[in-house]
Formats: structure tokens, C-alpha cells, sequence
């Protein structure tokens, strides 16, 4: 069991916890967190090595829990678990969605520090719904804002925003984690301007570890074999935005 | 030449391994990897009458030498399931559709639906330690195992394995219960019966407390009952319980059983293991002179009666 | 401070570790190395009527987390043994007279020589997996497990513990019948039953073939037996298996255990196992807020009925 | 499983056996040697690393079946076990009472080759039964012998011959492996001079891992704490050369 060190609003929907011990994860990794006697749930790891922290959005009965721990407090972290987003060159660009930015934030940082050139887009609901911009900021990162509701940057989505950069720029690489519209739309950027896309994606997960099939999409196993993964996969998934399994193990749509 | 095949109540597996049921086998397509991984047949996820969530995280806890599990039977129930039986066809080797119920007439329903989906042959999951009503409690009745395998029998063509449980005092009078019901084959063990304590969260950690215990722990619990299973009833034996390398499967197939499944053993190996264990047996097999995996078969008792 | 002294039925320990029967204890000056060494009590080997030589080499077979033995009950017979116990008693810690025998008559007679070495309660080995006729065949059935315990309890007037075997569907009755059977507490558990082949010997190693599984690989399923039969009876809990360290101790502990039993554990980390998992209890103890062993019996149970 | 690379007969009651297996061993340590479906039973290491080897003396059952193993067999190995002899000075003492001199062959090697003076006292039934002779003259020991019926050396015991080259020399420490009576002589006369020994001793063997008691010797487990034994061990052992246990675990004299 981790004990919570340090207990953070970061907006109003998502919150980071910081833990006293140490644990080192790639970006993109994630733990399983467990919330004693409630839930147990996957998170990337936000930030890695000593001061390991999660930053999570509360959504349900799982999150609201972990929202309501108490500096002090003790929860179960198993992994780290899965592959991360690897480095691809020197000009790379980051695109997150909402708490997708928690496994990018790390990752802003360790590109930065390789001395990458790293173009941020950061889209959210709402301007106070924005995660990491400063943390992205102080890590060398060039930041581009959209918001659903125009309270900041750009009005509109942040495939919007990143098709805008894409015509300016060249990179090298793209990153993104988020809403799975989002990352079919930055695959379909990234196939188009013939650049390679490293994406982060989501499944239910119970086990973790690659044997209970429950976060399976196309035969991958996005616990082991992603949660990153790159475009040839990504386009070989006919699942990727349509389907995912439920609890009992139906496909439902996204 | 080796000559990996085996014959199992008419199914030809090109090689003793199958994928053992409720690992990577909620989706047609993962069952379709395994069996392209190598694997000489696969064994779907059990299945019931209606869909299912299983129980509440957690649902593992890694040990050192194994798994604990209260996965609690998840699945979409036997009719949105058939299409996942179809994709998994594709991979070209048998494959087995486990089931689970309540009593012997929901049991007989879902054999009789699982012969339709396709399958090459049906596995009763007489065993599941963790699932109230479901399982162990039918399981470890000897009445009830004959009777559960007589209703599954008469409700479909195909053969139907029983899969027994260890948790019992004598797991050889269950296979002769099975044998009496006219199952075809005998498939052993299911999970121990076990728990995981947090001290500092002062609770069980799975959410359903008690699961399974499957792995390297268990193998010579697994190999202990196929050995006295093997001089208890006439028909095949399948091991399965805590193999990840040949000489695990070698125990198996020396204490009678005619192949083997590996469930837990992908989780420390990927799918890989399938086809690691098969190169370690065949290995074995050139170096001590054996030319067929029958030879071998139950070789460590002193004789077959 | 900190308190780790614990009351078992009148016995007073200074610590809740025990060593565990069959390990270090053939001779009464083992046993008082094991005491020094910190174990709060300890446990003979099960002692039985006449001499007896135990099974043929080989006895142990070491596993990745376990270990696989068949020793077969070797001991002196219950006279013999008598000056081995008055040694052990030298150690100034309890002393628990384990015993063996094929009926009720026989384990009747050694709970009342046994009592007359001096040892301060008798525990009943109803669960030897690998001796034919005693233990195991005995230990699996509530009525015998019952009849059992009150002729023991009847030919002595010391405090009897009943160690359960967990080669059954239901330790929980078993714990039952021997509170029915007035077992002033049960003793959980005893090995599982099993076996290791060797494929290049085609045969199980163990000289007597099937033998009893110990160590890590086992304490989820005593840790279940534990919080199983904590719900079921009255009469005090004794957790063994697969101890080696303060956590899994505690683990037993929460489950319901009043004290612990350490066999396996003095393999892998010698006879200062004892010590290492008292101080590690210690430690949780004081980092968590805990001052006396009592306060953490059972705490992993929703609610104590 | 070990396989048989070679089968060699040393003397008319003594076998070497050497493994095609490396097997990386302290001299005194020992291993569990399994002849399946026989016994298994504790032998030294009389050859260790490339090569490994064990050489025993045919006394009953499980060392007969043994002898009729052939080049290619294989037979169960496991340690090995135990704690080893310890090179203490410069000018060392070894006494070898009959197949004693497997644990003791590597040692003498050992010893040599770290540049050490080492005489060797062999003793033997009789003169066939002499083990290791060749072996420890090529080492660099100086070679004494005593056999029981004088057919070669001082006819009497290691002891004897021992005790004469103590009064005429002074040796760092003293090595000895053999019948017990014979390390009860020693332990006497290395008490007399006041010089350290280190003694292996031998009893029943049931697990070789410290657990089953079988090899217990007040208090002290020879397959765990020995089979080496100091003389400070060896003193307050009031069991040596008295009484061990046998199968039932009855102490019965040696
Ligand atoms: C590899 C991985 C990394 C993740 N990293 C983070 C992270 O760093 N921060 C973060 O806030 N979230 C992350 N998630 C999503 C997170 O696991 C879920 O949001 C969380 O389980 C919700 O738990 P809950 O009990 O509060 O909600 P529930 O009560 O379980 O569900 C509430 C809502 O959340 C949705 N939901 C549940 N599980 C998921 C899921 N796995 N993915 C998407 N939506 C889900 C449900 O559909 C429902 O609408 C990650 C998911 C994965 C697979
Ligand atoms: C640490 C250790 C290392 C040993 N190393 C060697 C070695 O390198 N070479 C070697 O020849 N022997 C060695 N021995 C002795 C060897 O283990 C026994 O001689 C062997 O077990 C006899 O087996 P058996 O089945 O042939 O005889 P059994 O049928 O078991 O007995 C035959 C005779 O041997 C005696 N015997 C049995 N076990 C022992 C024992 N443990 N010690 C002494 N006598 C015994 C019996 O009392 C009986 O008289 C060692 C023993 C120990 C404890
Ligand atoms: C995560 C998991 C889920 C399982 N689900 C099922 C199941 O649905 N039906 C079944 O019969 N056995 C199930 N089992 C038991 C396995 O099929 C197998 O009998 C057991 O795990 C022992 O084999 P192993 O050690 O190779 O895993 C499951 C095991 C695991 C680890
Ligand atoms: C070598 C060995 C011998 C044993 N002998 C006995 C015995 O004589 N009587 C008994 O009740 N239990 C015996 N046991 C079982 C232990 O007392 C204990 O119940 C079991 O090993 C589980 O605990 P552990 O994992 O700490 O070893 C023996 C165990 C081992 C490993
Ligand atoms: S979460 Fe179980 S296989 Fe991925
Ligand atoms: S041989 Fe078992 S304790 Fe030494």
C-alpha cells in the first residue's frame, strides 16, 4: 500500500495525489490503484520516480472515493503496467484530451529534457477543465489551447488545433492521449500528413496483467501490449472507436 | 521424427496444449491469437445463460509463484457469445466451450446451445471456487457431478469434459462420479480455494474475498490428482494447473494426462508459452528416445491395471 | 508499548509465533534451540504408539516456493519421546504435544501418556496427507473428526488442539465437528496433498510418491481455511502455513488467528524466522497504531456475529 | 537429473562418479544423490565445478544400485549443502579415515594450490583400500599412510600416525574426515597441542536442508551447520562418538 503524501485540486474535476513512495514508470505506464473496500481501477502514472503521483478525473463511485482519501491515507498501487510512449525524434507534437494529459505530462517533461522541441495542444471542456498547462510550460513546452465551450484558445476540438499545426509544421512524431474520437481523428491527421502517431488508449481493465481479455481490442491486450500504441496497430484495430467490452464481456458501442 | 499430435475423444490437437478456460478467451479474436501463438487447442471462457459482470475489483492479486483470481465469471451469456466461438473457429484448432450453471437443467440448455455454436466438444465447469452456486457446490458432490454429466450427455452429440475441482478430499471419486455420468474426459484441477489479506487495509483484497488459486503453487496439487485420477477412471485425463515450461507439462503427461492447458502460465510467458512448452517436450522427447507423446503417457506409475 | 504476548486456551506465550509440528522437533534439543531462538512454543513432531521409520528416501523435494515432503510420521513412539519433551520443556516456553493414530482408542491413549510427559496442551494431527491409515482418512470426516477429539479430550484434562487438514470441500465443518467434539482449538492447516515427477527418472521423486505441500505456495489457502472457520466456531484459531515473514503472519492474524504456526519458513530463512516475524509484527504494530496482538484477531471480518 | 560421464572403480569398496554437469561446490560440501527408485543419501563433493564428481563407498542397498549405474545414466542431484572446510594458516594437517578422503581430496587440492604445506595422512582398511593416494601426491601433499592390517605404511590407525607427525611438526590447523571414533582422537590431540581442527562428521539424512532433525547432534544440524564442525563445536557436542539417531529418530549408540 502507497501512503498519500500530497492531495491536489488541479481543476475542479480532476485532482493528483503524490505519493511518500517512490516508483518509476515510462510515461504512458499506468498502476492499478485500489481503492480499499470500493473499486480497483487503472491510472497512468502523472508523475514517476520519488514522488510517483496519479492525477485522475472523478466520474463514478471509484474516483469519488479515491477524491475523498485524506493525506496520511493508505491505498493499494500495483504495476507499473504496460508499455509508454517512446521518443521519436527531435519535434514532436502533444496532443491531449482532458485527463489524457496525465500520462502526457511526464512525457512533456522527459521530451523537453531530451532536448526535443515539444508543440502542446491541450483540449478541454472548459478553460478551468485545462490540466497541466503550466507544468507543460515549465518543461519547455509550446502550449496551444481549445476549449469545447471557447472559454479559452481556440473554440472547438483538438484535432482542430492540431490540423491547424500540422499544416504549419513538420514533426516527427505525434503523441496523444484522450477521448477515442480524438485519437481516430489525429490517426487520420497523422495518415494523412504520412507522419507516425503514438497513442495512448483505454479499456475496462480487471486484471491488469494480460490474462482476463476484459480490455481486449482487435486480439491486443491494451494493458500489455499497449496502452500506447503506434499507427500500424492503430489502423488495424476495426474496433478503435466503435466498440468496446462491457463488465459481462459484449462489445458496446464507444 | 517426434510426433506431437494427440487424439483426444476424436479431436486431432496438432500438438498437447490447449488454452485453459477464463485466460484471454473473453473475446474470439484473443482465443485466435492464442491458437496462432501455437496453442493446440483453446477453451472458451465459461459461459452461462446470461450475461454476467463477475464480481467487484480487485479481481487478482500477483503472488510470487501465482495467481489469486475472482474474476467471478464475466461473460455475455451463450447467445452473444456464439459469435465470439465463430471468430475464434477461424484459428483452425479445436476449440471447447466451457459452461457453467446452476443446476442439471441449465446445464443440459447451455450443452445443447454450445453444441450448436460450433464447438469441437463442451467443458462443465463443475469447479469454480469463487462463484456462489455456480461450481464448487455442485462439484464436490459425487451425486451431483454423475448427474450434471448424465443431463449434459443427453443434450448434446459432442463429447463433454468434466472439469473438477481440487478442493476436496478425494478429487479421484469425482472423476469416477464423471465417469459414471458418461463424461468423455476428465479435465483436472480447477483453482484452489484461497484468500490474500491486506494488514494495512485490514481486509481481504479481492472483492469477492475468496478465489482462486492458480499457478507454479499449485502444480503439485495438479499433478497429484491427475496421477490418482488416471488409476481411478478409464477414460482421458487433461491436466492443467500451474504449467509454464515442458517439464511441467512432462509431470502431467507421466502422471497420465493426454495433454495439458495452460492458463496462469501466460501471464509469466505471454502466449509464447504455448509454443515454448511444446519445443521443451519435443526436445525431451528426442533426447530420451521417445518418438510419440502416447508413450509417454502416465509412464510414472508402476503399471497400469 | 507495544504488547505481543498471547493467551491460547490457559497457555501463556510471550509472542504469537509457534514452531510447527514435523519441523526441528525429533529431539528435545532442537526444540530448545527453536525457543531461544524466539518461538513462543513449540510444537513435537507427531508422536504415535511404537517407533516408526517414516517413508523411504527421497523425503523432500524443494520447490520454487514450497517445499513437497513425505517423511511419514517418523518418531521414537510416545515412551521413547518422553525424555525429548522434558528436554524441550528446559526452553521455559510452552510445549504442545503433537500425536498421531489409526482410531480412537489409540489417540486416546497417547493424549493421556502424552499428558504425562509434562507438555502443556495436545494438538491431534487429524491431517497427515501422506501416511496411510492415519491423519488424513481420519481428518476428513466430521463424525470421526468429533468422535476423535472427545475421546482425547475425555483422556486428558490439558487444553486439545485439533489440526484440520485442508484436502477437504469444507474445513469449516471440520473445524465444527471438532468443537462439537469439545477441541479447545483448531490448528489450520496441514499440507496439501501432492506430487513432483521427475520426466528423466518417469517417476514421482518422493519415495512414498505423494507428499504434503508446505511454504509460500500454500498460505492463500490458510489464510482462507483461517477467516473460514473463524466464522464457524467459538474456540480459538492457530494459522499455519507459509509464514516467513511479519506480514504473512498478519495476514493469519486478521484473518482470525489468535497465533501462528512456522514450518516451512525456518527453511528459507533459518530458526531465526521466529524472531524476524515477531519484530516485523512489532513494527506494523507500532506504525499502525496498535498496542496489544488482540486487537487484530479477526479485524479483516466484516463484523464478528 | 545429472548424466554419468564416467564411472571409475578407486579401490574394491570405492567408486568415483563424475557428472557431465558443473557443479560449483566448497570441498566437504555435499549433495543429495537420488538413485531413483532406490534411496537417496548424502554424498561429498569429490570433485567440484567442471567435471563434478562424488566418490562413495559401497555399503548397502541405495550405494550398491548406485555402483551399477553406467556412462549415460543419470541419477538425481540437489545442493549442493552444507558449509565447506576453511583454509586457516599455512602449513595444514588433513587425516582421512577410509572413503573420508572424498570430502578431503578437493580440500588437499584447494590447499596446495593457495601455496599452503600440506601433509596428508591416510588412513585405510588395508592396503587396496587407500584412497586418493596418486591424486593427493599430485596435489603437493606429503603423503602418510597407516592401514588397519599393515599392509602398507604404519600398520594402525590414522590417529597414531597423526599424532607422531604432531610431535615432530606444528601445523596451522588440522582437517579431518572419518569414522567418529577416529574424529574424537583427533579433536583430543588438537586439543593437546592446542592447534584448531575442522571436522567433518556424518549422520542420517533425511532432508539435507535443515528442517527434518534427522541429522541432529545436540542442537546443531550437521546438514545445515555442519558438516564441518570447529572445535569449539565439536567440544560441547556431548553426543560425538557416542550415540545418533536412527531412522525413527531413536538415539542409538554410534
Ligand atoms: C491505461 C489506462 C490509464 C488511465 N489513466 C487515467 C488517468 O491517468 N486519469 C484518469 O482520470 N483516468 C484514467 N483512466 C480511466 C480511469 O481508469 C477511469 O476513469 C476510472 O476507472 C473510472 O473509475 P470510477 O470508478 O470513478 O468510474 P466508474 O464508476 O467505473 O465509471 C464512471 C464513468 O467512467 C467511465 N469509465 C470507466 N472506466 C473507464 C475506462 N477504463 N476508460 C474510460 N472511461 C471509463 C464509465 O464508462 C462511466 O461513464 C485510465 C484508463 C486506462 C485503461
Ligand atoms: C554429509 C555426508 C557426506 C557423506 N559423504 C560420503 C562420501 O563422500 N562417500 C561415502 O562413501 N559416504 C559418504 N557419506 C555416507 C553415506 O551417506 C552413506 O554411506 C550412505 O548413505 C550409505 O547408503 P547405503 O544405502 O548404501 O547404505 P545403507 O543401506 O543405508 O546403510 C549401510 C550401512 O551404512 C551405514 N550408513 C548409512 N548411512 C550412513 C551415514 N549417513 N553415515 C555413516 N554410515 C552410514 C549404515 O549404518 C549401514 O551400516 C556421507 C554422509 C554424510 C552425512
Ligand atoms: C484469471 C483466471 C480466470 C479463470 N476462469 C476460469 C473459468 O472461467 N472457467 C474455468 O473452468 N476455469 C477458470 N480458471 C481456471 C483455469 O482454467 C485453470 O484451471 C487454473 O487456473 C489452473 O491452471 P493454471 O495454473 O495454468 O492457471 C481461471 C483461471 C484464471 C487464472
Ligand atoms: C518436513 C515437514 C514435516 C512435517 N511433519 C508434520 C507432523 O509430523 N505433524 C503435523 O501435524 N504436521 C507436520 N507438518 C506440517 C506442518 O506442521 C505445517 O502444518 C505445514 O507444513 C504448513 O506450514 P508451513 O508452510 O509453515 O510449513 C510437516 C511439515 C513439513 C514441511
Ligand atoms: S486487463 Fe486483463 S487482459 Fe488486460
Ligand atoms: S537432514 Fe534434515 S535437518 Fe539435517
Amino acid at each position: 500500500m502507497f501512503t498519500i503524501a500530497e492531495h491536489t485540486q488541479e481543476t475542479p474535476s480532476i485532482k493528483t495525489i503524490r505519493f511518500k513512495e517512490t516508483l518509476s514508470a515510462t510515461p504512458a505506464q499506468f498502476v492499478m490503484v485500489w481503492v480499499p473496500g470500493v473499486d480497483e481501477f487503472p491510472m497512468s502514472a502523472s508523475y514517476t520516480g520519488h514522488g510517483f503521483g496519479i492525477t485522475y478525473q472523478i466520474l463514478g463511485d471509484g474516483t469519488r472515493a479515491l477524491a475523498s482519501k485524506e493525506v496520511g491515507d493508505r491505498i493499494g498501487i500495483r504495476g507499473p503496467y504496460g508499455n509508454g510512449f517512446v521518443l521519436h525524434g527531435s519535434r514532436v507534437l502533444v496532443v491531449a484530451g482532458g485527463a489524457g494529459m496525465a500520462a502526457l505530462g511526464p512525457f512533456i517533461e522527459e521530451a523537453a529534457a531530451k532536448g526535443a522541441a515539444v508543440d502542446v495542444v491541450i483540449g478541454a471542456r472548459t478553460a478551468e477543465e485545462i490540466l497541466f498547462e503550466k507544468r507543460s510550460m515549465l518543461a519547455g513546452g509550446r502550449i496551444h489551447i481549445s476549449t469545447d465551450d471557447g472559454t479559452k484558445g481556440l473554440k472547438g476540438f483538438a484535432t482542430e488545433l492540431a490540423s491547424s499545426l500540422l499544416d504549419k509544421e513538420r514533426y516527427d512524431c505525434m503523441y496523444a492521449c484522450g477521448p477515442e474520437r480524438m485519437i481516430v481523428g489525429l490517426l487520420k491527421l497523422a495518415t494523412e500528413k504520412g507522419i507516425p502517431i503514438q497513442a495512448s488508449l483505454e479499456r475496462l481493465m480487471k486484471c491488469g496483467i494480460g490474462i482476463c481479455d476484459s480490455c481486449a481490442l482487435d486480439g491486443k491486450h491494451v494493458c500489455k501490449d499497449g496502452p500506447v500504441f503506434s499507427e500500424t496497430d492503430l489502423r488495424a484495430m476495426a474496433e478503435l472507436g466503435k466498440t468496446k467490452l462491457d463488465h459481462a464481456g459484449r462489445k458496446v458501442p464507444i | 521424427m517426434t510426433h506431437l499430435g494427440v487424439e483426444i475423444c476424436g479431436l486431432k490437437l496438432k500438438n498437447p496444449t490447449m488454452l485453459a478456460s477464463g485466460v484471454l478467451d473473453e473475446t474470439g479474436r484473443s482465443m485466435l491469437e492464442v491458437a496462432c501463438a501455437g496453442a493446440g487447442a483453446v477453451v472458451t471462457k465459461s459461459v452461462g445463460a446470461q450475461p454476467r459482470h463477475g464480481h467487484p475489483s480487485p479481481c487478482i492479486v500477483e503472488l510470487q509463484d501465482g495467481l489469486l483470481n475472482a474474476m467471478g465469471l464475466p461473460n455475455p451469456g451463450i447467445d452473444i457469445y456464439a459469435a465470439e466461438i465463430l471468430e475464434a473457429k477461424m484459428g483452425g484448432v479445436p476449440v471447447i466451450g466451457s459452461i457453467f450453471g446452476g443446476d442439471e437443467r441449465e446445464i443440459a440448455d447451455l450443452a445443447s446451445k454450445m453444441q450448436v455454436t460450433g464447438v469441437d466438444a463442451v467443458e462443465l465447469n463443475l469447479s469454480c471456487p469463487h462463484a456462489k452456486g455456480y461450481g464448487a457446490e455442485i462439484g464436490s458432490t459425487p451425486e451431483l457431478v454423475e448427474s450434471v454429466c448424465k443431463h449434459a450427455k443427453r443434450a448434446c452429440s459432442i463429447p463433454v469434459f468434466a472439469k473438477l475441482t481440487p478442493n476436496t478430499s478425494s478429487i479421484s471419486s469425482l472423476a469416477q462420479a464423471a465417469e459414471r455420468g458418461g463424461a468423455d474426459a476428465i479435465v483436472a484441477i480447477n483453482t484452489l480455494k484461497g484468500m490474500a489479506i491486506s494488514p494495512v487495509a485490514k481486509m481481504p483484497i479481492l472483492g469477492n474475498k475468496v478465489g482462486g488459486l492458480s499457478g507454479p503453487a499449485i502444480r503439485p496439487v495438479g499433478v497429484r490428482s491427475v496421477y490418482e485420477i488416471f488409476e481411478a477412471v478409464k477414460i482421458p485425463v487433461i491436466g492443467v494447473g500451474g504449467i509454464s515450461c515442458g517439464y511441467d507439462a512432462l509431470e502431467y503427461i507421466m502422471a497420465g494426462a493426454v495433454a495439458v492447458q495452460i492458463g496462469t502460465g501466460v501471464w509469466s510467458e505471454g502466449v509464447g508459452v504455448f509454443g515454448k512448452v511444446c519445443r521443451e517436450i519435443m526436445q525431451f522427447m528426442d533426447e530420451n528416445g521417445y518418438s510419440d507423446i502416447s508413450e509417454m503417457v502416465g509412464v510414472a506409475h508402476p503399471a497400469r491395471p
